[in-house]
């Protein structure tokens, strides 16, 4: 883990609503795992003093790539910085996902949001190919679905309003993914928490394992403030681990999706 | 040039330490910095018993800071005991272990505990906590109770007890006063200030606890004028913190009064602070041909009385329109 | 869509007025704005003889904020209702008069000498001065003489008497009750909270006065809490102020207990602040289907206790850590 | 009085430290009379919110030009503002100076620091030419001189390091001139404090008129706060008066240079 001060070699919108910011960033590209992430100080922004965080999407070489969506005060000033300007990075941060064991886990990868971003790094990696299931609400929110396919994996898009590839959610192609067979298939997904409760039900359901990537607001980002806390099974019961360090990927079956009383 | 200072008895190589809750038990920033080159490694606070904490949101942003209401969650004595105190142990600089209860009596136990720990640097008592035997009065806003947990404290340890003064109180004389009565060897200034951010578009408040305590730039000045009127009352030294981002910043606590500072909320999203006001620190005194950090402490010239030191109680009245 | 609210009997068409302090007395940003869209226009302190002030510099700017030692500076009863009356009078909307004084019978006089003069909206009583008489205890920082000051103006005029508090307190909750048992028609919250801000490169603080009072989006949290657990504690509505840059931030405060708002040192730096308020005021409540701006007052949901007005009095204990 | 949001056609390093800023500004330059300034909200600085005051230096057409130099937080922030861009620019704000009567008052300017930028209105609208003494530290401090001499006016130039014109202090000059003929001349000046106290003394020495343009920070700009107040003689004593309101402009004589015990 470092905190360097990197240069902007690009960003600009690039796909949907979707920027690509990439940065020169050798120490952080060299360590960086799957489902890892960076956290960035926001230049233009003075009163906002927190960094936010992003996860890893690619690596090549110095260049760690980031895929991010305008949505309130931070990304907006990300979105106005120049390639040629400099930012302040930390990471690589968290624990991420585990690479698929060769021959015993076939991957299957679903993702919403951004979580297709953070699943990139893994696919690349990953010593067998799988499928990856991407959902969203439009055509507008599917992303990385041909670099994915370069890669060699199957890519299965669904949309809810059925502007793009299957008409419905996520989980739906994937069930039926698990009832034709879910012997030696592993899940990893990356998106929204209601995406993933359902992709933690569906393991469970069809007994495979699953890793799953959380969204918790931050705040340091290396496990020192304690305000992205989960709370997760143990043997004496449950106790709260930190998304940022513990996670933010996790083994499903330990997630727990509420606070016990 | 001489940096070093004194907290009771306790020796700071330099007056730079790290904020309690800011900084977890050393480990997590040990990668990140070379923690033997800070004044002292404060812990995040550490009572009896495990504590799980509150509800989220736990910490909301805000316009030059930060509102949270963590719950004070930690692994209690025997966890801390078991799973932070080797690698703090081992550093070469002093670690000060913040503690806190919710009763007298667990002040005292912890205290205790820590007392009959080999290596520990100094105690900081943190009293913004509601006392749950007098019906949930904060320790840190009555003036007796304060009294009664500092002396409870000072009985159960002869280690340096640093008190942490809560801001929100008309006065910050009397408790300061108090707790060096009571036997304090320093004092804490100061913790978050009690504040509410409320999510329009939910009608909530943005913390899961309601309520939650401010920290960071936009309480510096606040830190600065309890920091410099505790300074005016006592004899004890003071650590000063609030809101410090650079070194110019932690020079204007030393003047106001204080021996030492604390970085807090800055590491958080400058995690290299705490160094880069140390070195700050050194190229001031160059500047200004200070040969000794001491130099510094409540040196502020304010009109009229000179010195802090000579000026006795500071004028009750606000000055501000 | 009703923006009506009720300060005591004074009707303001919409709940936003302007900090005493930061709009002169109206006149200045006539040019800028007009000034009847407002709810009210609010004053500069006015005390009974002219006052010419604190030695500069009066402001700092600081991170977020501004601290102040103005020190008051104003033309007196008769100056004020010689210069400028004439303007304010001539106004669609009322204006609130605030005033100050350095003994209880001087904040009578002027309440008194206003009480005669035609117009006059309401009186707002900045309590947040020294008390002469009393070696120099601040009216606002001590309950007795709080209850004693607005037991004073009360009957010395039959106007609106809107007491304004400091916040610089271990609790609002009994200066609250103090000023509503004595009278008050409603409070106004907060006034500016006491700091210091210090140039290290002279070693003086940056105010001729030393001290000052902070203002600003950095107070925001803390007013907001404050507001809050007044109107957990009283009847009587009050104008909330701290911070306030845009129609959010108002709306905080009126989910917080608030009846009204009050935009301050905003107005230095974008002076149509007020307007915008009211104008996005008007836009949150269509897109929340809110047909009377009345529905917002003191809904925020705490945890566990849901609207203030069934909470009581807020718990004691801070919940930061 | 406007507060407009300003297209800025130009803002570049103009000559030494200074930058020249060009703001298309219609309803300001309309207004904007010699003396006055303008109160300008600087983006990029979140945490510093007060505006910065700047010197009207010339109007063509709907234009606004100002000069500044990069001294702290707002102007170093300013300085990285790009055409194209806007800015929220209050004013023309202020009590300027009075146009020299023709053939009654003979102008003579004296400028240090910013001062020369805030006088050029004065020189171009003046009924009759005149002097300008301009005084600085070193050569790269003198600005203006050609656009002084292109309106017809006499530039003596003055450094303390002799780099550039005379060397010493500004007003060793002026003082040289008003000995050689006081008659039918009036002062104007704008710089350093100090500056202006001098400039004071030679009037009130030599029984000319003059008006001082003061320095004194600002937080509002517009007369409300009265952070800006500076003591004024009147008939009945001494009364405080604001340097952005009834000033930045007073006539020398009634300005009291230490506010009386
Ligand atoms: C591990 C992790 C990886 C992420 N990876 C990506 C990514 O690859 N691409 C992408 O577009 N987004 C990603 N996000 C979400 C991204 O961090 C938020 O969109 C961003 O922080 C919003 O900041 P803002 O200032 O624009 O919004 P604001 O609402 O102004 O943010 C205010 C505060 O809330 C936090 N916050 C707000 N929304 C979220 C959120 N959804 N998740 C976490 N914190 C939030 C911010 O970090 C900030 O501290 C990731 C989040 C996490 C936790
Ligand atoms: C009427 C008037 C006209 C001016 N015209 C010009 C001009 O044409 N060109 C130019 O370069 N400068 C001019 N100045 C000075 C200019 O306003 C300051 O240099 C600028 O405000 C400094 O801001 P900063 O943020 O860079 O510095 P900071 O030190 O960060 O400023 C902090 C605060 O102090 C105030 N401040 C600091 N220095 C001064 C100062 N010398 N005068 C007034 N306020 C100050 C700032 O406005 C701000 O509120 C003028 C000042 C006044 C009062
Ligand atoms: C997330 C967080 C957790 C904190 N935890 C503690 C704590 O456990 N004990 C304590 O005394 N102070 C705690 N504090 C208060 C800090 O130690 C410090 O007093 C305060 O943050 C002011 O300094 P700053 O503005 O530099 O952050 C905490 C502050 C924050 C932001
Ligand atoms: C320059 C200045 C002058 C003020 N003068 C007064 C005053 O005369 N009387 C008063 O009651 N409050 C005065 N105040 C306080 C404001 O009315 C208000 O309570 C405070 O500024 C908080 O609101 P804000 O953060 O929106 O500015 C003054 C504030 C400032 C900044
Ligand atoms: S964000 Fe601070 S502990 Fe995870
Ligand atoms: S700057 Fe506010 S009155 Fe002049």
């Amino acid at each position: 883990m470092v905190d360097e001060l990197v240069e902007v070699t690009e960003n600009r919108l690039w796909a949907g609503l979707y920027y690509l910011l990439e940065l020169r960033a050798p120490a952080i590209a060299a360590e960086a795992q799957p489902g890892q992430f960076v956290h960035i100080r926001v230049p233009g922004c003075a009163d906002a003093l927190l960094r936010r965080p992003f996860s890893i999407y690619r690596v090549q070489g110095e260049t760690v790539s980031v895929l991010y969506k305008v949505v309130g005060k931070g990304t907006a000033a990300l979105a106005r910085v120049r390639a040629g300007e400099r930012l302040e990075v930390l990471g690589p941060l968290g624990h991420g996902f585990s690479l698929p064991r060769a021959g015993e886990e076939e991957p299957l990868l679903v993702a919403g949001g951004y979580g297709v971003a953070a699943l990139y790094l893994l696919a690349e990696r990953s010593p067998c190919r799988g499928i990856l299931f991407e959902g969203g609400r439009t055509r507008g929110d599917v992303l990385c679905e041909e670099e994915f396919r370069a890669l060699g994996w199957e890519v299965r898009v669904t949309t809810e309003d059925g502007s793009h590839g299957w008409r419905g959610l996520v989980t739906e192609p994937l069930r039926e993914e698990l009832a034709r067979r879910a012997r030696g298939r592993k899940l990893y997904a990356c998106g929204p928490t209601g995406m993933l409760r359902a992709v933690a039900r569906l393991a469970e359901e069809f007994g495979v394992a699953a890793e799953v990537s959380l969204d918790e607001p931050m705040c340091c980002g290396v496990g020192v403030c304690l305000t992205c806390v989960v709370p997760v099974r143990t043997a004496e019961g449950w106790e709260y681990q930190r998304a940022c360090t513990e996670g933010p990927v996790f083994d499903a079956r330990r997630v727990l999706w509420e606070v016990p009383a | 040039m001489n940096l070093a200072v004194q907290i009771g008895g306790l020796r700071l190589q330099n007056p730079v330490t790290v904020a309690s809750g800011t900084f977890g038990y050393g480990v997590e920033y040990a990668r990140l910095l070379d923690l033997n080159r800070l004044g002292a490694v404060t812990v995040k606070g550490i009572c009896l018993r495990p504590v799980r904490g509150n509800p989220k949101p736990r910490t909301a942003e805000v316009t030059s800071g930060l509102l949270n209401a963590i719950g004070l969650q930690g692994p209690g004595v025997d966890g801390f005991i078991r799973h932070y105190w080797p690698f703090l142990r081992q550093l070469r600089v002093p670690t000060i272990i913040n503690i806190w209860g919710t009763t007298i009596e667990e002040y005292a136990e912890v205290a205790r505990r820590f007392d009959e720990l080999e290596g520990v640097g100094a105690l900081e008592l943190n009293v913004s906590c509601p006392n749950i035997k007098e019906g949930g009065a904060q320790f840190g806003t009555d003036c007796r109770l304060l009294g009664r947990v500092v002396a409870a404290c000072r009985r159960a340890t002869r280690l340096p007890l640093i008190t942490k003064l809560s801001p929100n109180v008309t006065s910050i004389v009397p408790y300061a006063r108090v707790a060096e009565q009571e036997g304090s060897d320093a004092l804490s200034i100061m913790n978050s200030y009690p504040a509410l951010a409320i999510d329009i578009e939910t009608r909530r408040p943005r913390l899961g606890n309601g309520i939650g305590g401010l920290t960071g730039p936009c309480i510096k000045p606040i830190a600065v004028k309890l920091v410099y009127d505790a300074a005016c009352a006592v004899r004890i030294p003071i650590i000063g913190m609030g809101g410090i981002q650079s070194a110019a910043d932690a020079v204007e606590f030393l003047l106001a009064g204080a021996t030492a500072v604390a970085v807090g909320t800055a590491n958080f999203y400058a995690p290299r602070t705490a160094l880069e006001v140390i070195e700050g620190l050194q190229a001031y005194m160059k500047r200004h041909g200070i040969g000794d950090v001491r130099e510094l402490i409540g040196r502020v010239e304010m009109p009229g009385t000179g010195r802090p030191a000579e000026a006795g109680a500071p004028e009750g009245a606000g000055g501000s329109d």
